[in-house]
């Protein structure tokens, strides 16, 4: 599970580049700061009001006042600035953070991400998940590719959406797929399964590049 | 212009059943936990909280949902307290509050909208889902906007770092978080700081909320361990 | 003629409240400051990112980053906030300000005031004049009761409006009127004047208040 | 993530005929000047100013005016460039700029509405003025609001007291006026400072603006004196 979690990871670090603000979300999208590759320098962006998000704090070391989204104990990096949730907002709304990685619950294949909620039995509420992906100029989900076997990229979500259209690139444990007018389209592939398996853990059709890739990780 | 310093109790003291309160903090930092105990003890009933989350189980907001003081609250997200995330019919004295889920930068803005004179801002978020729902859009060249209403309260509670005697107040890090906003949108603001400081001892140019925000002051709380 | 705006300033002081807000525009309304009587403590907004505008700067102290909305050099109170122009006309229109004082070229009998552009001769722009006078909790004009002779309080304004409806009172050498749904309503007279006198300065009717006091300057 | 330090010269290189251009400051003050006097040099032409004011008779965007750049002008307040307050139709190299006059607080917020990517804004400022003229009103909670458009440019000229190398940056007093929020609203915002420090060297909690906003930094610029 940790490897199948840090190929999901290592590969979502790869989308960025030298410069970029980069939101990432709890769990999986958060691992993506241990794979930064040399020579990408990148500022990482904490909604609750950071630019400059650096690792967790070492235990003993925590700073009362700075946690990050997940309200997690962390450290702020050099350079690093603190606003308030409506400058935060500004700029996630705004368009300035590059990109951002969320995971999903279900992604169709118009783009369309449905992540906050299960109706009468898990609502934590969309925390700034609807910002985030209506704001960010490019946005990954970064998910195992089935729930246990259970289909999460569908022809069309299920369950209530966070936002419509928004979805620009899926990575998961399998492979690399991007979302354009036809539908999901895969651009790399994890060799250690099989575009039929990957097919068949899919609920949508997929159309495979012609130059389809090994997924780097 | 000095302001007058209170006691936790005194300073909650006016705020009676029914009022609609705004809450400072994201994920337990940069909440006035000292506030929120006050308001406990005092026991006021039926009311509307506007804030980012529900604190934890048992902590900020999650005090006041536990002591059955909340009939509606207004948040961005509610899943660090884990009972409510998980609220089910069968937990009465949690489920019996009407919660109302708005995404987190619209809540921001609205209680800014509301602060700042503003009818309500146009946003891009929340377009073609449940949030959009009975709400009005507004097309601006060619592009379409959900309406969305400002956020006011009666009261808010909020939580600094440094204050000085005027009100002036400095936050530390991620603590600032809504506490600013907050203090722009509420009839009446009660500012519970960790140091108070005399006026003149803080840099003007380092103010984040100015002085004329801040109705009263509740000085010496501690530093909030999660 | 520096008797009459003393006058004018002095009576205006009278308005303030211990613990008001308030932003003053330029000339007469800023001398207004000069006058604050014993035991009242305001703070001064001034819209270009201050609250707690001080006397003006000594010379040869100027701080060069310190200016008030004129442009001319100033001082800060202690326990004074900078902040930028958002925040300050967030302020201003927010309702946060207590009372605003303005000059103005026309007020008229349903408190509809005009003090930005004089077309065609003289257009600097209404700067904030038009946010203050909206979002101020009481407008307070001061002004010398005519123009060399010509009416300034008119029946309907003929210039371009700064905005509908918002003055409260208004303040000349010649006493305080207030604005009420009957227009306007003489509340103090300067013993100097006769009603008669303010009458006949004025263009449109004045209800004389049945407690018209004598103006304390 | 270190950003190139340039010359005023380097800075202004990529400012083309037409552009739209944001330039902070009020009343002089927090006006970027060194980066009018390479755009002066420069000699672009046609450009859209927008400004909270024309600086002073050549001063600011004064030297633009003065220089015959602008094709137009949208500003708060043009009364201290005693050239563009008085003009009249006898002084062709002022008199053929497009002014759009707008209120301040407006100015402020729709520029800030383009940085945070709100569709407009809903003001009560300007209604029954000539400012409503031709723009759409929208009603909320039976109340009446200006929509007001978003304001971007293509660049922003700001400065500041102090920045570091990643582009935090310090103002001071009353010069942050408008250099904050014009700073969110460009494609392209350079920013001149008196002082560059390293990074690191900037408290975190007293950054005004973070360094993702700024595109290139111009150092070594002198006080401000009217």
């Amino acid at each position: 599970m940790q490897d199948i979690k840090a190929i999901i990871a290592s590969r979502v670090a790869k989308e960025f580049r030298d410069g970029d603000t980069v939101n990432l979300g709890i769990g999986v999208p958060t691992m993506a700061a241990d794979f930064i590759p040399e020579g990408v320098d990148i500022m990482l962006q904490s909604e609750n009001g950071l630019l400059g998000l650096g690792p967790a704090s070492a235990c003993g070391e925590e700073q009362f006042d700075l946690v990050n989204a997940g309200g997690a104990y962390v450290t702020a990096t050099p350079g690093a600035a603190f606003f308030d949730s409506v400058m935060s907002f500004g700029i996630i709304r705004g368009g300035h953070v590059d990109v951002t990685v969320l995971g999903a619950m279900e992604v169709d294949e118009t783009g369309n991400l449905a992540n906050w909620c299960i109706p009468d039995k898990f609502v934590p509420g969309m925390g700034g998940a609807m910002d985030l992906v209506v704001g960010a100029k490019k946005v990954i989900i970064a998910m195992q590719h089935t729930n246990k076997g259970k289909h999460k990229l569908l022809k069309k979500c299920t369950l209530p959406l966070t936002a419509v259209g928004v979805v620009h690139m899926i990575i998961t444990e399998m492979g690399v797929l991007e979302i354009t007018e036809e539908g999901f389209f895969l651009t790399e592939i994890n060799p250690d399964y099989t575009i039929e398996q990957i097919r068949a853990a899919t609920g949508a059709e997929i159309k495979v590049s012609s130059s389809l890739k090994d997924m780097t990780v | 212009m000095k302001k007058k310093i209170v006691t936790a109790e005194q300073a909650v003291e006016c705020i009676g059943d029914g009022a609609v309160i705004m809450v400072g903090g994201f994920a337990s930092i940069g909440t006035p936990e000292e506030l929120i105990d006050a308001l406990v003890k005092k026991g006021s009933k039926d009311l509307t909280i506007i804030s980012c989350d529900a604190g934890r189980a048992g902590l900020g907001v999650g005090k006041l949902l536990r002591n059955g003081q909340v009939k509606k609250l207004i948040a961005s997200h509610v899943g660090l307290n884990t009972e409510v995330a998980y609220r089910t019919p069968d937990q009465p004295e949690i489920y019996h509050v009407e919660y109302v889920l708005v995404p987190q930068g619209t809540l921001a803005e609205c209680i800014r909208a509301a602060g700042c004179g503003l009818g309500g801002i146009l946003t891009p978020v929340g377009l073609g889902t449940a949030v959009a729902e009975g709400k009005e859009t507004v097309r601006v060249k060619g592009k379409e906007y959900l309406l969305e209403e400002p956020f006011s309260a009666d009261f808010a509670l909020i939580r600094g770092a440094i204050a000085d005697h005027a009100g002036n107040v400095i936050y530390n890090m991620t603590a600032r978080n809504f506490n600013t906003v907050m203090a722009t949108a509420a009839e009446h603001v009660i500012l519970c700081a960790e140091e108070i400081v005399e006026i003149g001892a803080i840099d003007p140019n380092h103010v984040m909320t100015p002085a004329l925000f801040i109705d009263s002051i509740v000085g010496g709380v501690k530093p909030c361990r999660i």
